[in-house]
């Protein structure tokens, strides 16, 4: 695999990561902004496959499945909280959940 | 042969990236996200990582998925209209993504790398069985324990509001 | 290296990692105990019993260095740390948890605990991203433990932001990874952190760790999560996770690479007098009362920062002293809030409510006080060893923000005081507190009058409990 | 006999404790505890006083001090920094005596002050005790850590005293008192840290002010005079001697860090505004004293000039500034920083009898300060109300009143035959005979006598002198004279203030010696 | 023994003072004052000659001197103050607060005893200050009357002020010898001794300071008496006598030049007074000023003289005018201190008129009686010194002349209103000299007549001149011709003062006369009339013009210092406010404010706080690349 191979899948990396960043920032609906979130993890994974190519002991191969299976985690997490305020104000919009303040 | 599947996988991404940027419908941003995170399985593949590439496929394609379109399901009122998100801090969200994507290609093109590591082993499946049984014992231990306690949790939070 | 070779090492190893093997087991156990109707009174028992076992182990473990391929490195400051989080976690029954959710919550804290062990321990990057993750698992869900809607909103306002820093975290990783080609912190060298791509990925790293330590500009979810997890749960997650994060930035500073004017650290320093002044600043306003002193939590955040970064014989002593104090004070001043809190009282402005119970409104006053840093409580022993340490270490602008900073503290931190004694007083009779809180009240006033008084204490216990010497 | 400073400084604690088991509803028990205490308190310091041997000539500080007592209190391995030693080290030389002495009886006073003290009185007691075992503290404490933590404790009693028993605008008074007295404190303890770090005690460093002022430096320290470092392009012991005149400046507190003074003793109860401005001020004088001007006495002849300077402004803006008020207890808080100002032209003068004539102002104004204090006390306890122009012609309702107003004003604008004149005159005789600045600061100096006779006398015209007339017809029944408890605290005020100013040397005797060991620092010093 | 005497001397009065005011008996005080007299009169006869030092402070001694001049004039102030005790017995005998007034005149004699016996400038200055307060609390004395507080605030402000001088003069001393008077040698620098001679123009009431001393006629008329007689106004000569010696020589001549003209401008401003006191007021400004100018030439010992009979005599005129305003008080409603209510009292009060006419030659400057003998000194001396210095100092002898003829020109017009012609009231109240009156008058009035200074009635010196050192320069025989001139206009002074004056006439009641009708008659008749007339016209403008000066420029300057002083401590008061604290409450707003962002930065929606965090992330990065 080339030099130029490899930078162009880190470019990819950062156009997944800068586009989940814009929906993180963007989007009300807090699925949405998970959908966002996983983006970046993936731009994460991206990066961490790339450089595993060159490393016999395919430490970044196995760093990447570990960080897979950590996001399915929170994910599942998140939906579980989301249910829950869902259940209880029907608000399924960020911009909606203030009811923390001052 | 190998530069048209990059073109290919490359355009998977991007039209799964651009439709989750552009769209108001989460149900269609759920499906896009799917068509991105095959897409980058592709890479994956490419990149010589195969076992990734199925996780990636299964758990994240097949799993988170699923479970964000059950969430839109079940956090979205669904009679018949489409779910639909609005968005806010339009401006400063592209400002600062674009400077984010900005910034990473300045230090990607701006670096060299060491591309003339060792060769991979064949097996990459049986080496990472292993490593997880020695190099990465601790790592497999937390991550075991990990979801244990991610089920745990998801599952006694689901359970709370399905108490309600 | 054979695999038999390996697998040897690794049993011969494995007694570094009994500690969180023993949480583990310990936090099944209560989980199994606590689905069992008839036996949900043992929970505490069997909660109590796991920790006093890890405490055991924890001073058993003689091993030091790099164990197990690599994942961990076992070191004194990480044996001694560990008494801390542990004691921490073995006080928290004193919050006296009501029956509901009992089981679970002490399942999440043990799980949290071995997260905690293990970030401080973590030696890679993979088990620092696991064990990192594991917390924050855990804190998400604990944050949403009162099972009300605002605690509910805290919960996945927290777990957004900390899946930001997550993801940042993991694309560092891979820039470092990339840069390095190792996942070994130890294998980092200075020709290859010269780079731009390894210091941005450095820089992205420690998004991660600072979100722990919340430290600015990752400090962002403390308050909303301080003031509506419950108050146990806060406690724990203001002391443990951030002491283990803080602990785990000592070891990755504690390298050649980061010599005295090593750029990184100039910014660790800079992000750490930003922290004092954002989180002192920050909680002047404040209403909610466990929102300020979580504000004030931050500000100790950047308290507690130079002993992580400067690797002198004297940082590493004020480092210990510290973190204990910390670790009493805080956790004495969420009991007390939680206690006002039963009563109903949870803005600042309600503690006049309490004016007729003056012993506990002393008592809180003077863990403020602690917190504030002034004498004769150990909260000011602490700032002195903290001041001497930068006076030593030349680090004189970050002295000054320090001591700035614990003026303007004592601004906000005396709110309550002021609250409850000066203003005008509200009679509410409901409110009154048991005898048990007083005692526990009294106690916590005295283990910090004595520490300031004895401070030697601290010092020797850390000798007489560390079996671990490199 | 020998521990007769530990029963002084720790008897009002034990009391304080001892309270803490009495139930809160027996409240006048609170009251005649304190005052036993404190009585006590006094008496040992005047047993103090009475063994103390005023005639020894030091040759060193080490020999400056009498009733010394030492013991080991915190001693740990602390990193790089050593062995980290704090000892519980106290004892007086002829300087802090008096002031000992003087805190006991002020103490006192304000116990009797306090007795209708009903409200909360445990609280109040308890509080009472603590403070003035704090105060003592400070002028016994001869280990800095010691000092400072006796230093940094008088101000959360101080606080609660201001904040819970005070007037309207108690809780922004006390905050502000916080405040500014914390960041002083904080300056205090960064040249305190410093210090540690600079001297040893053999081989071991140590807080002890005694190593400190005998300047056991160990070489290329921070402090060391011998190998001046810089901080920030400043030799170190400058900023520290900067430092420590910031931090004690505050407590002073010298113009322009005394707005907090005016709003803690108008917020403040009478007998606490009789201790803060008969003690605290007199710590911070103290800490002057002795810890910047002794342990830096190289800085200090550089920088009198400037210290003079700040005295004067003081003297002269405090007194203009008294002029203007029109609330009694604002007059007298401004008149204190007015007279505080001498205290800091006599230290910046560095010749003996201007070190005297401090010491002796801060005595005489520790009596002054609270008798006016007292006064203005005395009419606020009848009308809750201080405003000048609400009242006119006392003099012929309440003569006895205007009898001890008269004493302790004519005290205050420098009357000669009371002590308040004999301080300035020393002061200002040492601002005119030192060779550190200009005679312009003395000439100066000397303008705020008149000043303060003109406030002092323009309060009397307008409160005392003319017809009788108070504002509002409900007071008038409370308008009676001085009773029996406020005879008690004003007669032995008056007739100290009097005696003093007859005979100074009752107490100059004492510190005679000590002081001219001291002064004799600044000659050994080549400018 | 000697010592004993000495202070018995010193504390009897004050000591009497106190004891009287404590058992309610004025009569205590009476009895202290006169056992007082005696022990120093014994210590006169003894001619006790010595020194007592006492270390007050480290390093300075305190020292008392008794020598003749201190002795004797010791005894004069306690006679008088004795008389005055007396006189004050039937003066205050219905006062409420007698008490203390005795106490009070205790103090203040206490006070001006000790000035005199001090030997040390601080201890004397520790007197000095104590008379500026009994002065305060005397003048104050009737404090519920309306100006009199303000007035007693003013006199002991202006004197403080002065003090102040005086002080920083002693310090300045201190700085290069010794404070003891009896130690002192070589000569002063000049500014030093302008300082103190500063000082001594605030206690004796000299230009600028004047001011004070006509205030002060709100006290009790007694007291006024001891002022001006005795203690207080006595205090600044005494102290210049004392230090004259080692005056720089420009301060000297400042000195006499300030005395002069204080003379002649206090003479003529009393030439225009109504109120009795006031007249007296102009009058003692005006011998004070004589008596600086005294010292000023260099003829300490005959200011000295002229301080000793102008005791009396002032005294006795303010007695009597006591006397005078006590009777009026009883008689009319009207002001009883103004002069054009008075005339005729010669048969109501026989014994005051007899008296008071002795005081007031005295004052005037007749031969045979003990005011020319003591003016004469001074002005002679001044003849001699301007022989020696140069032309125009004989300036200041000239004015001196031109004053004595003033003085005694508002002497007869004072009299002449007082107890000659008709009674300008309708009263029949008559009035019974008792011997509390009587008895000080009549010793005061025999005090003032030549026989007791020197046998000879034209004679410059005294014999108890032997009391006090012979500094002066010899005064030679031209001096007859001076003297001469002395007499002449002293009686044309009087004359005159008749011929304005005489009872009947159109200008005893007041000036309004000087009209334009009369001065045409006058300008018929003889032109020395209309040269009168024009000339009292001018003189009368001149002294209104002087008078205004005193009441708006001198007072005046007073006043706008005193508001001018706080004016300054309002606009203090205000920086205080804003600039001072300004600092501070800037800070706390300015931190709350950013607090306020900071809050508000973690409750806003966690959208924000992401893109925050990312932010600042970027923050870092940007300072990464760049830096």
């Amino acid at each position: 695999m080339s030099e130029t191979m490899l930078t162009y899948t880190l470019y990819l990396a950062a156009l997944l990561f800068s586009s989940g960043t814009y929906v993180v920032i963007t989007k009300k609906n807090s699925i949405f902004v998970l959908i966002g979130v996983e983006l970046m993890l993936n731009a994460g994974n991206v990066v961490l496959a790339a450089f595993s190519q060159f490393d016999p002991s395919i430490n970044g191969q196995i760093m990447a499945i570990f960080a897979v299976v950590l996001t399915v985690c929170e994910v599942s997490i998140a939906l579980a909280i989301l249910l829950n305020i869902y259940r209880k104000s029907g608000v399924s919009n960020l911009d909606e959940l203030n009811e923390i303040g001052n | 042969m190998i530069v048209s599947i990059q073109i290919f996988l490359l355009l998977l991404v991007l039209s799964g990236v651009g439709i989750i940027l552009f769209t108001k419908n989460i149900v269609h941003a759920a499906y896009a996200l799917c068509l991105t995170l095959i897409g980058v399985a592709g890479v994956y593949v490419l990149l010589s990582s195969e076992l990734l590439a199925v996780v990636q496929i299964m758990l994240y394609a097949g799993g988170v998925v699923i479970l964000l379109a059950f969430g839109v399901m079940m956090t979205n009122r669904l009679r018949g209209e489409k779910v639909l998100s609005g968005s806010n801090n339009k401006f400063l969200g592209t400002l600062i993504s674009i400077s984010v994507f900005g910034g990473l290609c300045y230090i990607i093109s701006s670096a060299s790398f060491e591309t003339t590591g060792g060769a991979l082993a064949e097996d990459q499946i049986a080496q990472i069985g292993v490593s997880f049984l020695t190099d990465h014992l601790v790592a497999f231990e937390l991550i075991a324990f990990t979801l244990l306690v991610a089920l745990v949790g998801a599952a006694y939070l689901a359970k709370m509001a399905a108490d309600e | 290296m054979s695999l038999i070779e390996q697998l040897n090492s690794i049993l011969n190893e494995l007694q570094g990692v009994w500690t969180e093997t023993a949480l583990m087991l310990g936090a099944i156990v209560t989980l199994l105990v606590g689905l069992i109707k008839r036996l949900d009174k043992l929970v505490i028992v069997v909660y109590l019993l796991s920790i006093v076992v890890s405490i055991a182990l924890n001073y058993n473990n003689t091993l030091s260095g790099s164990i197990l391929s690599g994942s961990l490195a076992l070191s004194s400051l990480s044996s001694s740390f560990g008494f801390i989080f542990l004691i921490i976690g073995g006080l928290l029954p004193l919050f006296g948890r009501a029956k509901q959710h009992r089981t679970e919550f002490f399942f999440f804290i043990l799980a949290m605990l071995v997260g905690s062990l293990f970030i401080m321990k973590a030696n890679n990057l993979l088990i620092i991203y696991l064990a990192i993750e594991l917390v924050s698992f855990c804190s998400y869900i604990l944050t949403n433990f009162t099972f009300k809607e605002k605690s509910f909103e805290a919960g996945i306002k927290y777990l957004l932001f900390g899946a930001i820093c997550s993801a940042t975290m993991l694309f560092g990783l891979g820039m470092i990874y990339g840069a390095t080609g190792t996942i070994q912190i130890r294998g980092w060298n200075e020709v290859l952190f010269s780079g731009l791509f390894a210091q941005v990925g450095f820089v992205l790293f420690l998004v991660g760790i600072f979100f722990k330590i919340s430290l600015a500009p990752a400090h962002l979810w403390v308050p909303a999560t301080y003031q509506e997890a419950p108050a146990d749960a806060a406690a724990f997650m203001s002391i443990v996770p951030k002491l283990a994060a803080l602990v785990l930035l000592q070891r990755l500073f504690n390298t050649e690479i980061f010599s005295d004017d090593h750029w990184v650290l100039r910014l660790v320093f800079a992000l750490g007098m930003l922290t004092i002044i954002a989180g002192t600043l920050g909680a002047f306003k404040q209403r909610n009362a466990r929102r300020m002193i979580g504000f004030g939590a931050i500000a100790h955040s950047g308290f507690l920062l130079p002993f992580a970064l400067l690797q002198t014989t004297t940082s590493s002593d004020a480092f210990w002293y510290y973190s204990l104090i910390y670790g009493i004070m805080n956790f004495a001043a969420f009991f007390m809030l939680d206690r006002y809190e039963k009563t109903g009282i949870y803005e600042v402005a309600d503690y006049n409510k309490s004016h007729k119970e003056t012993w506990i409104g002393v008592v809180f006053s003077l863990i403020l006080v602690s917190l504030v840093g002034l004498p004769p409580l150990a909260g000011f022993t602490a700032k002195f060893f903290l001041f001497s340490t930068l006076w030593e270490s030349g680090l004189m602008m970050y002295l000054v923000v320090a001591l700035l900073a614990t003026v303007g503290s004592l601004f906000f931190y005396f709110r309550i005081p002021k609250s409850i004694f000066l203003s005008a007083p509200v009679d509410d009779r409901s409110i009154n507190f048991n005898f048990s809180t007083k005692i526990l009240a009294t106690l916590f006033c005295i283990v910090l009058l004595l520490l300031f008084f004895v401070p030697q204490m601290v010092m020797e216990a850390q000798q007489l409990l560390n079996n671990v010497h490199e | 006999m020998q521990n007769i400073l530990t029963y002084i400084f720790i008897l009002p604690l034990i009391v304080a404790l001892m309270m803490l088991f009495i139930p809160a509803e027996r409240w006048g028990i609170f009251r005649r505890l304190s005052l036993a205490t404190v009585g006590i308190q006094l008496v040992l310091a005047v047993l103090l006083m009475i063994n103390f041997d005023s005639s020894l000539i030091p040759e060193n500080w080490e020999g400056a001090f009498q009733f010394v007592e030492k013991v080991d209190w915190i001693s740990m391995s602390f990193g790089s920094m050593g062995s980290i030693s704090i000892q519980y080290f106290i004892g007086v030389d002829g300087i802090s005596l008096p002031l000992v002495v003087l805190s006991s009886f002020v103490l006192l006073i304000g116990v009797i002050s306090s007795w209708n003290i009903q409200e909360k009185a445990k609280g109040y007691h308890i509080l009472y005790l603590i403070l003035s075992s704090s105060i003592v503290g400070c002028f016994i404490a001869l280990d800095f850590f010691l000092f400072y933590l006796c230093f940094e404790f008088m101000l959360l009693p101080m606080f609660f005293l201001i904040g819970i028993w005070g007037g309207k605008r108690r809780s922004y008074a006390s905050i502000k008192f916080f405040l500014y007295t914390l960041l002083g404190s904080l300056f205090i303890l960064v040249v305190m840290i410093a210090l540690y770090l600079s001297v040893m005690d053999g081989e071991v460093h140590t807080f002890s002010m005694v190593k400190m002022l005998d300047g056991a430096y160990a070489s290329n320290t921070v402090l060391d005079p011998g190998s001046p470092q810089l901080i920030f392009g400043y030799s170190a012991r400058v900023l520290a001697f900067l430092f420590l005149i910031i931090g004690f400046g505050i407590k002073l507190p010298a113009v322009p860090v005394h707005t907090w003074l005016p709003d803690a003793h108008v917020e403040a109860p009478t007998p606490i505004s009789v201790v803060l401005a008969g003690l605290l001020l007199k710590v911070g004088a103290y800490g002057l004293l002795r810890i910047a001007y002794g342990i830096f006495p190289d800085v200090a002849v550089e920088f009198s000039g400037l210290v003079a300077i700040l005295g004067v402004i003081s003297i002269l803006y405090g007194g203009m500034n008294a002029l203007a008020q029109r609330d009694l207890k604002r007059m007298v808080a401004y008149s204190s920083v007015s007279h505080m100002g001498f205290v800091l032209v006599g230290l910046a003068s560095l010749t003996a009898v201007g070190f005297s004539g401090a010491l002796f102002h801060m005595i005489s104004h520790g009596l002054i300060s609270p008798a006016l204090f007292l006064i203005a006390g005395v009419i606020y306890d009848r009308t809750g109300n201080r405003a000048m122009e609400n009242f006119s012609g006392l003099a012929e309702k309440m003569p006895v009143y205007t009898f001890f107003m008269a004493v302790c004003f004519f005290a205050g604008l420098g009357l000669p035959g009371l002590s308040g004149f004999v301080g300035e005159l020393m002061v200002l005789i040492g601002a005119f005979g030192s060779d550190q600045f200009s005679m312009w600061i003395g000439i100066l100096a000397t303008l705020g006598i008149a000043i303060s006779a003109a406030y002092f006398l323009w309060t009397i015209q307008r409160m005392f002198y003319g017809k009788y007339f108070v504002r509002e017809a409900a007071w008038e029944q409370n308008m009676l004279d001085l009773n029996a408890r406020e005879k008690l605290m004003l007669i032995p005020l008056a007739l100290l203030i009097i005696a003093l100013g007859v005979y100074p040397r009752w107490i100059l005797d004492f510190s005679d010696e000590t002081i001219r060991f001291f002064t004799q620092q600044f000659s050994l010093i080549q400018p | 023994m000697k010592e004993l005497l000495i202070i018995l001397s010193l504390f009897l009065p004050v000591v009497g003072g106190l004891l009287s005011a404590i058992f309610n008996k004025p009569v205590v005080a009476i009895i202290g004052m006169g056992m007082s007299l005696i022990a120093s009169a014994l210590t006169l006869i003894l001619g006790v000659n010595l020194q007592v030092t006492l270390e007050w402070l480290p390093g300075y001694s305190l020292g008392i001197i008794v020598d003749d001049t201190t002795l004797i004039l010791t005894c004069l102030v306690i006679f008088i103050s004795l008389l005055v005790h007396i006189f004050s017995m039937e003066y205050l005998k219905d006062d409420l607060g007698k008490n203390r007034y005795f106490a009070k005149l205790g103090l203040f004699t206490f006070s001006m005893i000790g000035l005199l016996l001090a030997d040390h400038l601080i201890l004397l200055f520790i007197f000095w200050e104590l008379v500026g307060l009994s002065s305060y609390l005397l003048i104050g004395f009737w404090y519920r009357k309306e100006g009199v507080p303000s007035s007693a605030r003013l006199a002991f402000m202006v004197n403080r002020v002065a003090d102040v001088a005086l002080l920083i003069g002693i310090l300045m001393l201190n700085k290069d010898g010794s404070l003891n008077i009896s130690e002192m040698n070589g000569i002063w620098l000049f500014v030093p001794s302008i300082l103190m001679a500063i000082g001594a123009f605030g206690k004796s009431a000299q230009l600028p300071f004047s001011g004070w001393l006509t205030k002060a006629m709100v006290g009790p008329t007694p007291v006024s008496a001891l002022i001006h007689a005795a203690t207080m106004v006595a205090a600044g000569v005494y102290l210049l006598y004392r230090v004259g010696p080692f005056m720089h020589e420009v301060a000297l001549t400042w000195i006499a030049v300030i005395g002069t003209l204080t003379a002649f401008y206090a003479a003529v401003c009393a030439l225009f007074q109504h109120d009795i006191k006031k007249v007296l007021a102009y009058s003692t400004i005006s011998q004070l000023g004589y008596m600086i100018m005294g010292v000023g030439v260099g003829a300490g010992s005959a200011a000295i003289f002229h301080l000793f009979t102008h005791a009396f005599f002032k005294a006795g005129l303010f007695l009597g005018a006591g006397a005078i305003i006590h009777y009026m008080h009883q008689a009319t409603d009207k002001d009883a201190q103004d002069m054009r209510n008075m005339g005729g009292l010669k048969e109501k009060m026989p014994w005051t008129f007899r008296a008071f006419l002795i005081c007031s030659l005295a004052l005037a400057g007749i031969p045979f009686f003990s005011g020319f003998m003591s003016k004469e000194g001074i002005i002679l001396a001044g003849w001699e010194w301007a022989n020696q210095t140069g032309t125009w100092s004989y300036m200041i002898p000239d004015i001196g002349l031109i004053t004595a003829f003033i003085t005694a020109l508002y002497v007869g017009r004072m009299v002449l209103l007082v107890f000659f012609g008709q009674s300008r009231i309708s009263s029949s109240v008559s009035f019974t000299e008792n011997l509390q009156i009587k008895l000080p008058l009549v010793l005061l009035a025999l005090g003032s007549i030549w026989i007791f200074f020197n046998w000879n009635p034209l004679a410059h010196e005294t014999w108890l001149q032997g009391f006090w050192m012979g500094n002066d320069l010899p005064v030679e025989v031209s001096s007859m011709l001076v003297m001469l001139l002395s007499i002449i206009l002293s009686s044309a002074g009087l004359a005159l003062a008749y011929s304005f004056f005489k009872p009947g006439s159109t200008y005893a009641e007041s000036y309004a006369g000087f009209g334009q009708k009369k001065l045409k008659i006058l300008l018929e008749g003889l032109y020395l009339v209309a040269l009168y007339e024009y000339l009292g016209k001018f003189v009368s403008q001149c002294a209104e013009f002087l008078s205004k000066i005193d009441e708006k420029v001198v007072d005046g300057i007073l006043h706008l210092l005193g508001v001018g002083t706080v004016v300054l401590a309002k606009v203090a008061a205000l920086i205080d406010r804003f600039v001072v604290d300004g600092p501070v409450n800037l800070t706390g707003f300015v931190s709350t404010a950013i607090g306020d962002r900071l809050a508000g930065l973690s409750s806003r929606s966690v959208q924000a706080q992401m893109m925050w965090l990312i932010v600042g992330v970027i923050l870092i990065l940007i300072w990464i690349l760049f830096f």
